[in-house]
């Protein structure tokens, strides 16, 4: 699972990076990599079955939070 | 900086908008607490709705050939703007994987044996593909796709008509006030409200007047889906009210001459295509608004990247299904209260005040 | 990781050098570019040099003239009408010449009056190049070099063995014309021409192929087609830069929109009254020498579902049949799908005494249904490649074996179920009733089959869903390759999936021929006579 | 742009590969072949002891049914019934797993058949699992047995080649007598989530014809919150189908010439409309029938189709159709099980007032006045328009 997911990352970083760099897009690739960087380990985290927080539950002590 | 070349008709705008908004509501609708008066309820939600989108055109027409993320920076100045404008982002992000996770539950009902993960991950990537290719294809593909699924729309509400007891759709006075607003609130915030996103999609209109076609579209799909609802109370009654997805149930009823059963198959089509639409057009505003946060010139990097945080945001998004219908009728209307109405009122209003965009030579349209 | 990408940078960049660009970098050396001298022996060294020692080249040198003024005429054997060269060129030369020149002084080196008066033949050109007396020689002309003269005369011989006009072998037909193109240019143009006898109608002829010397022209209407359109097609034809055209089909390849597309995006046909037909709704075509398809662009993908007798026959049955092809289409790509999402994920879509039918044929047969549909998919294109392929008495000794094998033992011994047989015919059959889509048709069923295997009728929608994104992105030299579906453009569905009767199609395709919209007058529609008080 | 859609290209393979990969690695799970499963054909649910319950599944031998390639010489039956006992649906359907070597697929289950002592002590904990279920279908036909469930599934068949086809034919043709309601998982799911009213079913029993066990409707069965609490006769279920407006087609008897002979009268259509009224205070219900009918038999030497006498085969008629109709409801009131939903067309009416009707309908029903209203048509007469026998008297 694990494997596949670094695949998966592999993939998307040999699809996407040699254009950025032809084209000398060095912002564009910085974001590329920060924002993959966050999908990377939160995936990660998931393929080795981590147990996330309920994401809406939290949302919802959020706005009760806010609303008192 | 031009992020996007495309351009697309005002007639597309209608398609885009009617996929977008009866995506998930053929489906599954926080109608639950108006009971029989579901249909009734979703009509009163589109009057909100046309004021929602009102709104959203006004502000789109003042700033022609700017989204929101521009109009953002434009009238709240550069870091307030930037705040509120990742406000907005977060939001578009996480609709995208709620509405992902949502169509992924229900496959894997359809599915029960498959892992929710394989759904998320084949959906959101035909959606990458679509982002990648621009908002030109998705209003392509959304022709395409609305056309076929009023056609099975009609296809269906033909065959069930020998199923229809329209006696079940009465009385009408057999919900309080206060149950059926919050459907119809909840209608609102769940389909129309999230019509939000078409600020990122206004600018590419060829002509930026036809903006206020969205009206329109949202009057067609709401009808639609009120006659969907309306469809479903007179074949179940009372019986909807214990099913997770009132619409698949419907379908199941069918019996045609013992040959065309089951038409389940159908709402999975309507749900494969249209929920295809909605979370492309949401993926697309989110990967379009942070390249234009960021100022980047091009915003075609950032689209795998995003599709593999939707996916795992949709994986954690709820434990199990039942938290979603209190979360969607509860504190849903309260959470998208701010991005749906609360600022582009504010900022619809600033404009106004301060008599924006000021007229000035470079900025001619 | 990165050294590895940038190492793969470097090779994708030396992949944009082209040799052959390169090679022609020192033009100076190649005796082909220089001039021709006054000096007829050296002229016909030099081209013996580039010609080389190939027993078709005949050099014929003479001399006429009172003053024997010596000549080489120089042609390639078979290439060239021998009649021509012998009564229009040679005769006229040797016996006419010193009668009319004998009297007068030594203006015999004149080399108008010996084009102007004396060569009987259409068409002939004066050249000073080495390079042009090449090209045309290859190319079938004859070369008349006169000595003290620094011109060559270019004279058109052209004529070789050439296959007649017969009936087109791809696109039969029951009502229309039967005349299909030729592996000749000229015929091919001139069967355009006869179709349309208009001033407008616009021959471009390139010549492409560095070894080949392919003629190649783009035909169009002028004031029809969209100017932008000829540009376009002029800039990619012009890229091309290889040794070879051999067919029509090498350049599709080369100037296609999308070529990782599975879909055509380049329309051919042989038969004139389709290219005619399509220059007249403001398409170009490309014609190549030596083939008898002609390349039409831009190409929209409901194009596959139109034929030429479409518009020849009765309204009623052609939409009929319309709506046949796309049905037929469908099931193409989908019927295998479809069957194994059915039995495999989706039993209760069946009507039950079918699924008893379904499940008793399936009853001991070895394979999970989606390797059956794959296996017969593979075995029945293999059957209809060589059927093909083979000469036509064994190609049908294939086809009663194929059905052999496959309908009857297979199913007997258990190997596969009966229905399965069924539906792969049924997919064989569908897939021809729409040629220009068969290829495409056969990727997409075993990709669909796949993904239906794997997940039922999501994997389907899903497969489908990618290559409808896929079929809205694409374009054919700038028109949206779904149009007029999507975009949409509600006047041309009369074309689509009906066809309306002729009188009531007004307008050309928008998205092809806006140039010039209307093709007809309005209220043609046929009506009795009024009738009399 | 050109060497972008390059990369995309690149890209879709790429990615296609990927997420093949996933695909092939953990296999097809949701996957079931044709020869894998055992399509069931019938269920039926009986009490097995204090606690625990039988499941009985009708599975087709798809191989006996129909062999196309070995011609017919099917032996044995074309079905079996597997049993699994356990204390809920769920757990005694899987634990027919244990018995059968393929897996139950529920998707074509035609019926669905309760034993009398199941049905009595209760449904909905027993029917939940086949509602809740993606598998099942909502519109199976369900019956109730007059002995065990399991009795009525190795019945014989003449026509058909499984019980459960032939029962639910039998079902399915149930029009043509109005005997017994058709009723389906849905109706009976939506009555059971109604407070007020009450699920019917029709009832089977075994008929021994020829020493052959047959399986034969007998009438209707009446549920009350989920409890059979009675029956009703195959008279009594057309008065009710009557009032619910199910009547297809049927045969009503009248006896003519003072009693001493007879004609038969066929239905050809019904109309039911039943309306709520509040009269000084009291609830009032009102039925009204319209129905159609041809003469069909008579044995009467008279020419019944002369119009006094067709009048008065009309008023018989509609005199016979009242009966029935009032023996359904003294039943139904008997039984106080509101089965014709008498409740909500009080709540579609009085949507206000039902919220405290609705808490005291088991009270409120059993002396519910209800006013029925019949009005009979005849037609035509058939081919003839006197009797073959004509009267000798002049």
């Amino acid at each position: 699972m694990i494997s596949l997911v670094i695949l998966t990352f592999l993939g998307i970083i040999a699809i996407e990076v040699p254009g950025l760099i032809r084209k000398k897009y060095w912002k564009e690739l910085i974001v590329f990599l920060l924002l993959l960087f966050i999908a990377f380990i939160a995936s990660i985290l998931l393929a080795m079955g981590f147990e996330f927080p309920s994401l809406i539950k939290g949302i919802e002590i959020l706005i009760k939070y806010i609303l008192r | 900086m031009n992020l996007e070349t495309g351009k697309i008709p005002g007639y597309q705008l209608i398609f885009l908008i009617m996929g977008f908004v009866s995506s998930l509501s053929m489906l599954f609708l926080p109608t639950q607490p108006a009971k029989n008066l579901a249909w009734l309820a979703i009509l009163v939600s589109i009057i909100e709705g046309l004021l929602f989108a009102s709104i959203y055109t006004a502000l789109a027409l003042r700033f022609p050939g700017k989204t929101l993320v521009e109009i953002n920076e434009f009238i709240l100045g550069p870091l307030v703007g930037k705040i509120v404008s990742l406000g907005f982002l977060w939001y578009f992000l996480h609709l995208a994987s709620l509405h992902l996770r949502n169509y992924g539950d229900f496959f894997t009902i359809v599915y029960p044996e498959t892992p929710l993960i394989v759904f998320l991950i084949a959906t959101i990537f035909v959606c990458a593909l679509a982002v990648k290719n621009g908002i030109e294809v998705i209003a392509r593909c959304s022709i395409l796709l609305v056309s076929l699924i009023i056609f099975l729309y009609f296809f269906d509400l033909f065959i069930l008509l020998k199923e229809m007891d329209l006696s079940k759709l009465l009385p009408l006075r057999n919900v309080s006030v206060q149950d059926f607003f919050k459907a119809s609130n909840a209608v609102n915030s769940v389909s129309f409200g999230e019509t939000i996103i078409f600020m990122m999609i206004f600018p590419f209109l060829n002509k930026y007047v036809e903006a206020r076609k969205s009206l329109l579209a949202i009057i067609i799909a709401g009808l639609l889906i009120a006659i969907s609802a309306a469809r479903n109370t007179a074949v179940m009654g009372d019986l909807l009210s214990i099913f997770q997805y009132p619409t698949y149930e419907t379908l199941k009823i069918v019996d045609v001459g013992d040959f065309l059963t089951r038409m389940e198959i159908v709402v999975s089509i309507n749900f494969i295509s249209m929920g295809f639409l909605k979370i492309s057009i949401l993926y697309y505003g989110l990967v379009l608004g942070t390249a234009q946060l960021l100022k980047l010139r091009t915003y075609h990097p950032l689209v795998f990247p995003f599709g593999v945080i939707i996916t795992v945001l949709g994986v954690i998004n709820y434990g199990a299904i039942s938290e979603l219908i209190p979360f969607a009728l509860e504190i849903y209307p309260l959470y998208s209260f701010p991005f749906e109405i609360g600022i582009p009122l504010f900022l619809l209003v600033t404009a106004v005040v301060r008599g924006l965009p000021k007229k000035t030579k470079g900025d001619q349209i | 990781m990165f050294r590895f990408i940038m190492r793969k940078l470097h090779f994708l960049h030396l992949l944009h050098h082209n040799p052959l660009q390169d090679k022609n970098k020192e033009p100076e050396k190649d005796p082909a570019t220089t001039l021709l001298t006054k000096d007829l022996q050296q002229n016909l060294a030099k081209l013996k040099k580039i010609l080389g020692t190939s027993n078709d080249i005949i050099i014929r040198t003479f001399t006429f003239g009172s003053n024997n003024i010596e000549a080489a005429l120089i042609f390639l054997d078979g290439m060239v009408d021998k009649t021509t060269v012998n009564e229009s060129i040679l005769l006229p030369l040797m016996y006419e010449y010193p009668q009319s020149k004998s009297d007068e002084d030594s203006s015999w080196n004149n080399i108008e009056d010996i084009q102007q008066k004396l060569i009987t033949v259409g068409e002939v050109k004066k050249t000073y190049a080495v390079q042009d007396t090449i090209l045309s020689i290859l190319s079938g002309d004859s070369i008349l070099l006169i000595n003290d003269l620094n011109q060559a005369l270019i004279i058109s011989t052209r004529g070789w063995e050439a296959r007649g006009i017969t009936e087109p072998q791809t696109e039969a037909t029951v009502r229309g014309p039967r005349e299909s193109f030729t592996e000749t240019l000229r015929t091919n143009t001139t069967l355009l021409r006869r179709k349309l006898k208009d001033p407008n109608f616009t021959l471009e002829t390139l010549v492409l192929g560095k070894r080949t010397q392919t003629d190649v022209a783009i035909a169009y209407l002028k004031g029809i087609v969209n100017p932008r359109l000829i540009e376009e097609i002029k800039r990619r034809l012009n890229q091309i830069d290889t040794d070879a055209i051999l067919e029509s089909g090498y350049i599709e390849e080369y100037i296609e929109d999308n070529p990782f597309s599975p879909f055509a995006t380049i329309a051919n046909s042989e038969k004139p009254d389709v290219i005619a037909a399509k220059l007249l709704e403001g398409r170009a075509a490309i014609l190549v020498d030596g083939t008898p398809f002609v390349l039409t662009v831009p190409m929209l993908f409901v194009e596959s579902f139109q034929t030429a007798e479409d518009y020849y026959s009765r309204a009623y049955y052609t939409s009929i049949l319309r709506l046949l092809r796309f049905l037929s289409f469908l099931l193409s790509i989908l019927s295998p799908a479809l069957y194994v999402a059915l039995t495999t994920f989706h039993q209760e879509l069946i009507p039950t005494p079918l699924l008893l039918t379904m499940a008793a044929a399936r009853e001991g047969t070895p394979f999970p249904a989606m390797v059956e549909a794959i296996g017969m998919g593979i075995i029945f294109e293999i059957l209809r490649e060589a059927g093909v392929r083979l000469p036509r008495p064994v190609g049908q000794a294939i086809s009663i074996v194929g059905a052999l094998v496959i309908g009857d033992a297979a199913v007997s011994a258990g190997l596969v179920g009966a229905p399965m047989v069924i539906v792969v015919a049924l997919t064989a059959i569908a897939s021809f009733v729409v040629p220009a889509q068969t290829d495409v048709g056969s990727i997409l069923r075993i990709f669909l089959t796949l993904l239906a295997g794997f997940l039922g009728a999501f994997g389907i929608a899903i497969g489908i869903l990618g290559v409808l994104v896929h079929m809205c992105a694409l374009r054919s030299f700038g028109t949206p390759y779904l149009s007029p579906l999507a975009p949409l453009s509600t006047g041309d569905l009369k074309d689509v999936f009906i066809r309306v009767p002729l009188w009531d199609m007004f307008a050309r395709p928008r998205t092809i021929g806006w140039i010039d919209p209307q093709r007809q007058a309005f209220r043609l529609k046929p009506e009795p006579p009024p009738k009399k008080d | 742009m050109n060497k972008f859609s390059l990369q995309i290209k690149k890209m879709v393979v790429l990615l296609l590969v990927l997420t093949l990969i996933p695909f092939m690695m953990s296999g097809c799970w949701n996957r079931r072949e044709l020869d894998k499963i055992a399509i069931v054909a019938a269920g039926g649910i009986d009490k097995e002891n204090k606690d625990k319950i039988k499941i009985t599944a009708q599975v087709f031998k798809v191989g006996e049914i129909k062999s196309p390639q070995s011609g017919g010489s099917a032996t044995g039956k074309p079905y079996v019934n597997f049993e699994g006992v356990a204390t809920t649906s769920f757990e005694a359907i899987r634990k027919i797993t244990q018995i059968a070597s393929r897996k139950l697929y529920w998707s074509h289950n035609q019926i669905f058949v309760f034993g009398k002592e199941i049905a009595q002590e209760g449904i909905e904990k027993y029917i939940d699992f086949f509602v809740r279920d993606h598998e099942t279908r909502l519109m199976v036909n369900v019956l109730v047995s007059k002995g065990t469930a399991h009795e009525i599934l190795t019945t014989e068949t003449d026509l058909e080649t499984i019980p459960a086809m032939n029962i639910n034919d039998i079902i399915k043709d149930l029009g043509a007598t109005s005997q017994a309601p058709q009723i389906t998982l849905k109706d009976i799911a939506e009555r059971l989530l109604s407070k007020t009213s009450a699920a019917v079913a029709p009832l089977v029993e075994v008929q021994e014809i020829n020493k052959k066990k047959h399986a034969r409707i007998a009438g209707t069965a009446v549920f009350k919150k989920g409890k059979m609490v009675g029956e009703l006769t195959p008279e009594e279920s057309r008065g009710y189908l009557w009032v619910i407006g199910k009547v297809k087609s049927g045969i009503i008897n009248v006896k003519t010439d003072d009693g001493t002979k007879r004609a038969s009268l066929e239905i050809i259509r019904a109309n039911n409309k039943i309306n709520a009224d509040i009269k000084d205070g009291q609830l009032v219900i009102t039925v009204k029938i319209k129905e159609e009918g041809t003469l069909n038999e008579q044995d009467s030497p008279k020419n019944l189709t002369e119009l006094p006498l067709w009048h008065s085969l009309e008023l018989l008629q509609a005199a016979a159709i009242h009966r029935e109709i009032t023996a359904a409801l003294k039943k139904s009131q008997e039984y106080n099980a509101d089965i014709f939903g008498f409740g909500e067309v009080v709540h579609r009416k009085y949507p206000l007032l039902w919220k405290d009707l609705e808490k005291q309908w088991d009270e409120l029903f059993p002396y519910l006045k209800v006013n029925i209203e019949v009005q009979a048509k005849l037609r035509r007469s058939g081919l003839i328009t006197k009797p073959i026998s004509p009267s000798t008297e002049e």
